[in-house]
């Protein structure tokens, strides 16, 4: 109780500094919701990228059944392999003949000139992995070639993974920069109250009595700002996909992120989560002694 | 008991406030301390008071040393002591009301007595229709007043008053003797610093003169 | 001189709000650099991904060069097309026969059985730009057939146009973020130091003695933030480079924002100028006087 | 000559510090401002100085209203008066010299003419060795010391002094009376508020006395 009336009346005294405080974690966690939607989007954008990259090995004309099945379930136990798709030579033809014309083709050859062939995805993506999984099926017997994405899809993958280590880095830098913030903006608290703490200790308040309030406000200070901060993202968040569906006429309002049930309950929490956790770490680190 | 055993207090810069104090002073004694500006009043009870630490020597209150009190039993140590600043020392964002109870607070007594004892004392000051203002919105003599209600207001078995009269005019000093000398009478030790010649003369209670840090009259 | 003398006794007095100053510029640079350089990587990027996209018009067997000419014509001075190729029966007849299989199937087909066609590059890419540039190509009469890119390689772009909005917005945010946050830094300097300036003010101190070190100061820290988010930039470009060597084996210190003659000239003095401005700009946006 | 013409100031909360004041200070006249604590003494000085607005009525200084001056005018019409405050108000984080050099540094004097002023202040009022202290390391005595060399350092036609030997010794107070007196001499206006009997009472000079924010004695 007396807790909350020196916090209240910190908020009444100084909501100066308090608009300080809220705003900047305001700041943090839009940043970080900002952030964290981001990535979301890239990492969804980078699946449907991913997808597309496969390693086919086509097969030796005659390559026995035994050995085709040998061969996938070494395959498959290689630690990088995520999946394995076997296509047989009438596979091949089927999705070859598809359009009338090909089907012309290949049918005034006389008989079935496509080879089968296995298909196999990785579990990540890296140029290195490609290839050396190229090369390791090149080295199998049963296989007689081996293609793989075109080189730009490579370029692509890699350039994703630079994009993730930088959000990565980015993201990492932002939490450290929202706490050393927050401590330094409960630092100036303290600084700018130097004067009615040190009358306060000589009065003989304890040390408990002092932080206490300070420890309350960056809580309830985060608390706000986590608030705020969603506030921020959710509006800014609508913004765009209005823009971005008038400008390229993609509805992304049904993407699970932004749904009402995703944005609205769990990232709500996580951001009022975050935002006192961010003021009761940032107050925990301010010193409770002023500078004298 | 109070009791000073070679106490030197040498500030930054070499400068030497206090210098060699021996002095004793009984429980419930009430004590005057004199002396021209910088002779080191307010060193003196700066150091009682653990604002300050010795350069040299040791302080006993009833025969406990003072000197190694870690944060928290000084604070409780304060609590056992008024003092009333020759600065004031308010706190500037609270009202008059809310500085005079900070003793109070801080020890978490109940809101209702400390609104009861409160109000009493702003009565008794003649602090009436000011409980709501700022420090920064007083007169110098009304703040001196809250300053000494504040000290006061817990009925510490010892009271530093640093220049307590120095804002007040002089029926509201003669008034503040009265009360200091009945809180004595009942068994207050108080040390009270002063440049007041009138006062210090009127009561033949004991002078500690000092001068350039010595004590020259005891 | 006085004036610096001020600044400087600032300095001393309050090291530690100077810190949180000059720290807040910092991390506003070093922030906005790093934008800058993911977005330059991003339009680099885009520019690869984008000249993969493509739309072929496949022209009718017979076309008369006249015509075709008058096509390629029509379609260059639409003002949406940046160029236009032409492939003729026997440049299309190369590029197909380039493999020793599909020669072989060609070749016994009798005669070329592959049309001629014109390849259109769009100067901007949107689902819409290039549907409308397939539908108005397929209604020519001398087009057979009109093939575009691959939907992938749409969706690609569509949400690489949406990364490009977003970064767009955070840029926009960080930016007023940080007006605000140093305008806030000077604001509690001024609010700290308010018992000074009212003193000053007392004795007689003109508006533009008390505000002029404030100024000064904003100006100051703005230089010093400056010169501190260019140097976090250039250690943590450093650190991601190498990181990005290591882990997908592509080395991109030739890259020509990373490059010595970019990153120590134009991008220090673009940060330098940055953080002053941001300073001047914050302590101009500062009250000069504190609250009550 | 400074004029009060039906002055009211009624603070916050309905508080009428001054009420209905008429008085007339001639040009290099010694005045007392004595009443008791909270009548108003202060307010008076504060109104000259422009640091507060009258409720009602108007000032003149030299015959020219001061109550409309903009804030460049009433920066320089401050720099036209000395004014000694009840609580000091010295920059907290700067050295002695500064503070007493603060008054020219503001005007734009010359450094050295600076440096030589206030190191002869420094000298005559005893403050010699302290002048790299802060002011919270002086004793209350020393920093009235301080606030009244920073008063009188530009030689200001008008010195307004705020209970300015509160916290002196007697042989200080003396030393500054004698001071002021021959500041007096030579032209300067001097308003002098204070509690203190035994030096009004010495000097003869004429006392308005307040009591509750009137004139009860002019
Ligand atoms: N924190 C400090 N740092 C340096 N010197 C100090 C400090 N505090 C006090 N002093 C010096 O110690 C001496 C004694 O100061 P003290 O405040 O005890 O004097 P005092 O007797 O209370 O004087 P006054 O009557 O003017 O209040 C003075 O010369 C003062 O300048
Ligand atoms: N800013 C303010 N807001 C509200 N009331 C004020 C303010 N300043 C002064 N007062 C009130 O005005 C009255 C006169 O104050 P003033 O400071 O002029 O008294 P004074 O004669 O100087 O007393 P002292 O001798 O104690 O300094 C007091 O009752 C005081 O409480
Ligand atoms: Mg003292
Ligand atoms: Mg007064």
């Amino acid at each position: 109780m007396r807790w909350l009336k020196e916090v209240f009346l910190n908020f009444k005294r100084s909501g100066f500094m308090s608009m300080i405080s809220i705003g900047t974690i305001t700041i943090t966690i839009a940043t970080l919701g900002g952030y964290f939607i981001f990535n979301e989007s890239i990492a969804y954008f980078e699946t449907k990228v991913e997808n597309k990259v496969e390693i086919t090995a086509f097969l030796n004309e005659g390559g026995e059944a035994l050995s085709t099945e040998t061969l996938i379930n070494e395959i498959k136990l290689m630690p990088e392999t995520a999946e394995v798709l076997y296509f047989s030579k009438d596979a091949a033809y089927a999705e070859f003949t598809k359009d009338e014309e090909s089907k012309q083709v290949i049918d005034s050859l006389g008989e079935n000139p496509l080879p089968a062939s296995i298909v196999v995805k990785l579990k990540t993506y890296t140029q290195k992995g490609v290839e050396d999984m190229a090369k390791n099926l090149r080295a199998k017997p049963q296989v007689e070639e081996v293609q793989y994405g075109a080189k730009e899809v490579e370029n692509l993958i890699n350039i994703i993974n630079v994009i993730k280590i930088i959000t990565f880095v980015t993201g990492l830098i932002f939490i450290i920069a929202s706490v050393l913030v927050v401590s330094n903006v409960i630092n100036l608290t303290v600084y700018a109250r130097r004067q009615d703490i040190y009358i306060m200790q000589l009065v003989g308040a304890t040390r408990s009595f002092i932080r206490m309030p300070f420890i309350l406000e960056g809580v309830i200070h985060g608390f706000l700002g986590g608030l705020a901060g969603w506030g921020v993202v959710y509006l800014i968040t609508n913004i765009m996909l209005t823009q971005i569906k008038k400008e390229t006429g993609i509805d992304l309002s049904g993407f699970y992120i932004v749904g009402a049930n995703y944005f609205v309950t769990k990232f709500l929490l996580a951001a009022l989560g975050a935002g006192t956790a961010l003021g009761f770490i940032g107050s925990i680190f301010s010193q409770g002694n002023p500078p004298k | 008991m109070i009791k000073f055993n070679r106490v030197f207090k040498v500030y930054e810069k070499n400068i030497k406030a206090l210098d060699d104090i021996n002095i004793e002073i009984a429980k419930g004694e009430f004590v005057f301390l004199a002396g021209p500006s910088g002779a080191g009043k307010s060193t003196i009870l700066k150091l009682l008071y653990r604002e300050e630490i010795p350069t040299m020597g040791t302080i006993f209150i009833d025969n406990k040393e003072i000197t190694h009190l870690n944060e928290h039993k000084m604070a409780l140590y304060r609590r056992s002591m008024g003092f009333v600043f020759q600065d004031f020392k308010l706190l500037f964002d609270r009202t008059v009301f809310e500085n005079i109870a900070l003793p109070l607070v801080i020890t978490g007594i109940s809101e209702a007595y400390t609104k009861r004892r409160v109000a009493e004392m702003i009565e008794k000051k003649g602090l009436k229709g000011k409980e709501k203002l700022n420090p920064w919105q007083l007169s110098c003599g009304e703040k001196q007043r809250v300053a000494i209600a504040r000290a006061v207001i817990t009925s510490p078995p010892v009271i530093l008053a640093d220049e307590p009269t120095g804002n007040l005019d002089e029926e509201s000093a003669w008034e503040l003797m009265k009360w200091f000398l009945e809180l004595s009478g009942k068994g207050t030790t108080i040390i009270f610093a002063t440049h007041n010649r009138n006062i210090m003369e009127k009561y033949g209670k004991r002078i500690i003169r000092l001068k350039e840090g010595k004590v020259v009259e005891v």
